[in-house]
């Protein structure tokens, strides 16, 4: 705790300055409401950021053609994308998927990655806040065989990570997509800017990669996602609030501005209080990961817990506060807050947030 | 024999006679319809040739229930609500002889469905702000703007209108009220796509549209004063029907009971909070029409729907919760173009989309709570430097 | 549900102006605070209450001496008393320990608290919810011996009708206090409108009264305390809005008053909305009470759950809003307070009720 | 050597040479204080004679902490915080010379304890709203009025003072600001009893108070701005120390790990939320320590204060719940004076009430949330009427 830094250094902002400039080039909310009709491939945007500003590569060592950075960097970078909703699998691929294969050693993997070319999803259920207790998939000698339901990015990705179900126990996989054998069927989405699909095994061919403990890399992915998961919750919040705050004041009503209105200001003073503090609990978890702090298994999930709340109350309240035109296709808040409320889904609810934390700080249920 | 027992004799009488005057087995829906509006069966409480008998509007149920009974035809259901509820008591209170005779007929048996172009994008709950202009043109009126919220504009063939006739008076007092008609080629209707992915209404742009002096309602001017009796008898959905466990909180329950790997015992007490309080609505809900039935009526409509939207908002939020991953699909992201809304329909990610306008259309959740602080419990209204001046001079 | 009829009658609302009338002429906030430095007895209040109005006789049947009346007609009394915060046992002694008596069979002692001449006390933890598992009392041939906790209202009870652990079970018994063996130590309490006292037996001479169904008969004392406990918290609820409401009416600050600020305007709206909708729940549960319609299990545990948090948030609500004012021992908010948090605790917290509704409706933790 | 590194290695030669003509073992507190006094380490950064030596204030710990290391006597804990952390940078930045010569010395060594008297039953938020008068009668001024919410006034020497010597203008335009003597007979000291059955605080009555124009602090009229630098220095105790689960949580914690008879599953997950919150408020303390010491100073101290009163209410309440039966019970009803508070002491029955004034006093959370508004977000002021008219005008 004493070593921990809750603030930005100059290279994290630096590093936000280009994604910002990035992402507001090339996103806007015709373009990301057009994902609800079709959904999109991978972009051009993905190829910027991944190539021109090498953030698919930051977790990734230097010696594997990587970056070499923590998730005190990558945390900048989810904020962006959630203060953009940006449509491109950072979280899912560069986070996820990348840990995944990192604690595996599957170094060939990596490199791909790493040069932006292709991404890969680790093939589990989004809502997982754990490995599995049994896989739905099995390894066998004929390949893997199984369904997996709601995975993120699996529509886009070359690579699925996949937990399988061996005669030992699990194991990790990786399996080329499209190929023979593997099914991937894109499923209307909550939110369609991070879609899910549904993908199904039959005697797929794949590559064993783990070297005895899926579990525990599996585990260790799921809590990088976690930590850099509550980053993009208040980036996510942030740009609700902001959007807010400027519509309230230029929007008049009974000939005054509604940002005039006590209980508006109100509600924003402790919306604001609300999201400057999450921003303390996502920066400690992405500090306590960035120095290996055995805390950051208590940061994650007291960040897990209260970021993504946070993230659909503002969402919420700038849908009630646009009034009409906050319930509508063409204004951006709709997009927001289907990222907030399918973010609050994502890797375990609050609710199993808690109960892990009650687990750790010895506060059992009963 | 009491009065009303006599009424309600004559009444029997005529729905009688008006049965024995049609052959239900061959009759259409608009030509009987038509019927028992000339037979002043259509709104008892109506005067004489507007379809009504001048009676107490108790007495409607009982014309109702016979003819139901009698297997006559109805309106379509949720056709025309606009008309028949909005439209019908404005036209009926401020009509000229003439307007009530020539308008009444075809919105009662559904030949002229009706819309209501009020709301505006600039005006949003400062529902009085209308800045479509109307200029007098001899013997018409030249309109012109843009309308929105507008359901059912892409079928009606009328509409109730305000408009600003004189932009150099205070607000409320530069409006006029008129009967629109929704074929004028200066009516251009677009859908309006919303957070659902549905498009529910439209918005409406009116670009020199003309009409007749004939088709005013109400003085010049006195637009206000016709649209607030309009308005109050805009009936909104109150939430908890009678039954336990209807709505939102049905649906919750429903997955807690019938998917017993989704209980997570950390949701518990939030879902019997939600129960408790969705139970609670319900009996104010009973309580209400207790409190009318006895000639109480209160000021709880304003609460109820407080307490409707959110809980609505509440419970589908939660709701997704339950579901966790599945939380994360949906069902259809189809532009649909619903013929009415089906708040509890549909998959958990449209409730909860869906829920969020409860708490905005309709009256928004914080103009709500001004009323109830300023015309239930009497505390001051808020500043505003709006009602005296000029609407061109309005701060917007 | 069809029968149900939430509103009052007018010989109820004769009653409740009586009550009022009582309670105004006789309560004051500074004789309810000086019960905080000494312990208030049985007050002149009370006698005039139980002989004048007859209010200790409402639920006893007539051909016993009292009233005859319903848990509808007791709603309107335990309305009014908690809209005084008035010092009495009536929740204690003319319903709970009234209804056990009944439930058992006594009709000895009915007689006695019928002419409001004396009051009994169930000896049980106010704050249980339901008929011990095994009490603390053991019932043996040389008396009853053992250790209650938190008892309300013993320390002015002359009798204490006690569950105690016999031979086969639980048993009723009834004691005089104070009296050989009997010990009643009053303690200082949250609330000291409704002082709890700590009660031993040592060897206590008593009659038992149950015939063979003790459990039964504390189950529906407590049943009937619970339901009338709800009327009792929206008396609290609307008395605290009034007050709150007539306060920011004439409170100026700033040049305005401050109930013209929009902020505690909505607050007020929402909690004049939250009051009126308990007001329902506690009335429902008095008419199911009083119509022995099944649904009252339902009703009470709903009721329960709902009306005690909302005092308790009107109390508050109380405190905050009349400022520093509020927070001294002259103005009489404190008291409010104190008996809207002791009644959210008393015969069970709103979880305990919500817990036991989930059971009633089919929906189990897990 | 920077000039940095020259200043410490002067300061702490001062101390050494203060250590060096004092003798430990024997000196009292008061003596000692006064000497420090004079060899200007009082506050480093007041002037020379004034107790300080006009350096920048990053310097004072230098002091403290070698002190310390000695052993030397320091203040009583919790004594004079008014004076020392209120009066003083008040008459430091408002006093004549001789003023600050005459007070600032018996202020440091706690000779004179200081209260504050500035708050009024009527004024409540609204600070300059005070009504008790001073009027001026040749060389002193003769003071009336009540004031309130005063710690140590029974035990203080000396107060500072606001009082209205000019009705006739705007509220903020007619205060002075003066060093009251609280041996004045005038001056009438009552305990206040709470909510808790304690009296933290005291009301006094002020009757022909006669204060010198030499203990006038600032210009007639001037005492709104002089009364602002006071209140700027008001420190709000911010929630959430550095260790974690400190404070109410740590209460509840307690209970929940100690007493596993009272784990009622339906609530933990609340139980795990309030300890979310608490934790994230630490969180958020820790960081604006850190943006202070980076330089980076924020508005955050408003945003603590709201967030430390809400967890203290909700959580002190949350744990009579969990409590159950025994929150029933209350540890001591008696008219306690105590030193100073202690909000987790105690009971929890003490802790639930005493929670309560921690939205109250030193800024209300209602102010707050205006303060945040409209200075960190930049929304408009509300209306108000008050500032532009004579105090004797202003409705109240």
């Amino acid at each position: 705790m004493t070593d921990a830094d809750l603030l930005y250094g100059d290279v994290e902002e630096e590093l936000r300055a280009s994604v910002r400039r990035l992402l507001a080039q090339r996103v806007s909310p015709a373009v990301l409401a057009a994902a609800y009709d079709e959904p999109a491939g991978l972009s051009a945007l993905w190829r910027g950021l991944a190539r021109d500003l090498g953030v698919a590569a930051l977790l990734i060592p230097e010696e594997l053609g990587g970056v070499g950075a923590t998730a005190r960097e990558a945390a900048v970078v989810a904020e962006e994308i959630g203060r953009a909703v940006a449509p491109v699998p950072f979280l899912t691929s560069s986070v996820i998927a990348t840990v995944a294969l990192l604690e595996a050693g599957d170094h060939e993997t990596l490199a791909v990655l790493a040069a932006g070319e292709a991404t890969a999803a680790l093939a589990l259920g989004f809502g997982a806040a754990a490995p599995p207790v049994a896989a739905t998939v099995k390894a066998t000698p004929a390949g893997l065989s199984g369904h997996v339901a709601t995975v993120a990015d699996a529509g886009t990705a070359t690579v699925l990570v996949v937990p399988a179900e061996g005669a030992d126990g699990l194991e990790l996989h990786t399996v080329t997509a499209p190929g023979p054998g593997t099914t991937v069927t894109p499923v209307p989405s909550l939110d369609m800017t991070r879609p899910v699909a549904d993908v199904a095994f039959d005697g797929a061919p794949s590559r064993r990669i783990d070297r005895g403990d899926a579990r525990g890399a599996v585990a260790e992915a799921l809590r990088a996602g976690a930590v850099l998961l509550a980053s993009e919750q208040i980036g996510v919040a942030s740009r609700c609030f902001e959007m807010t705050l400027d519509y309230v004041r230029q929007r008049y009503q009974f000939g005054r501005s509604i940002g005039s209105f006590q209980a508006v200001k109100h509600r924003l003073a402790d919306l604001w209080v609300e999201v400057g503090q999450a921003g303390a609990a996502a920066r400690y978890a992405a500090d306590t990961h960035a120095r290996r702090d055995p805390d950051v298994a208590v940061a994650a999930a007291v960040a897990q817990s209260y970021c993504g709340t946070v993230a659909v109350h503002a969402a919420e309240e700038c849908v009630q506060l646009h009034g009409g035109i906050g319930m509508t296709w063409e204004h951006p808040a709709h997009l927001y807050l289907k990222r907030a409320k399918a973010d609050q889904l994502a890797l375990g609810t609050p609710y199993e947030a808690r109960s892990a934390l009650a687990a750790l700080v010895g506060l059992p249920r009963a | 024999m009491t009065d009303d027992e006599a009424i309600s004799a004559d009444l029997a009488l005529r729905v009688e006679r008006l049965l024995d005057d049609v052959d239900l087995a061959r009759i259409g829906r608009e030509d009987f319809l038509g019927a028992r509006f000339d037979a002043g069966l259509a709104w008892v409480h109506f005067p004489p040739g507007c379809g009504g008998l001048g009676l107490p509007v108790e007495f409607q149920e009982l014309v109702d229930s016979r003819l139901r009974a009698a297997g006559a035809p109805e309106h379509l259901p949720g056709r025309n609500g606009i008309g028949r509820g909005m439209a019908a008591p404005t036209i009926a209170a401020f009509g000229t002889e003439e307007q009530k005779t020539r308008l009444l007929r075809p919105l009662w048996t559904g030949e002229h469905e009706y819309c209501q172009l009020f709301s505006e994008p600039g005006a949003g709950s400062d529902l009085a702000a209308v800045a479509a202009r109307a200029v007098r043109d001899g013997d018409t009126w030249v309109v012109n703007g843009q309308k929105v919220w507008t359901s059912s504009a892409h079928t009606a063939r009328r509409a109730i209108l305000v408009a600003r006739t004189d932009a150099d008076v205070p607000k409320h007092r530069g409006l006029t009220y008129f009967i629109c008609d929704m074929t004028d080629p200066g009516v251009d209707v677009r859908p309006l796509r919303q957070i659902t992915g549905e498009a529910e209404f439209n918005e409406v742009f009116l670009t020199d549209v003309r009409i007749p002096d004939a088709d005013r309602l109400g003085e010049v001017g006195e637009g206000w004063r016709v649209a607030t009796l309009t308005l109050n008898n805009e009936r909104v959905a109150i939430g908890g029907g009678v039954p336990r466990e209807q709505g939102m909180i049905g649906k919750a329950a429903q997955a807690w009971r019938e998917r017993p790997e989704l209980r997570d015992p950390a949701m518990h007490d939030e879902l019997m909070r939600h129960w408790v309080e969705a139970e609670v609505a319900r009996l104010s809900a009973v309580r209400m029409r207790q409190r009318l039935a006895a000639g109480q009526p209160g000021p709880e409509g304003s609460a109820m729907k407080l307490t409707f939207a959110r809980l609505a908002q509440a419970i589908s939020g939660f709701e997704l919760e339950l579901l966790g991953a599945d939380g994360l699909r949906y069902d259809d992201w189809t532009a649909r173009r619903p013929e009415s809304v089906d708040y509890t329909g549909r998959g958990a990610g449209y409730r909860y989309l869906r829920a969020k306008g409860n708490s905005i259309e309709g009256g928004t959740s914080e103009i709500l709570r001004n009323v109830i602080a300023e015309r239930v419990l009497g505390l001051p209204a808020e500043h505003r430097t709006d009602k005296d001046i000029p609407w061109k001079d309005v701060p917007r």
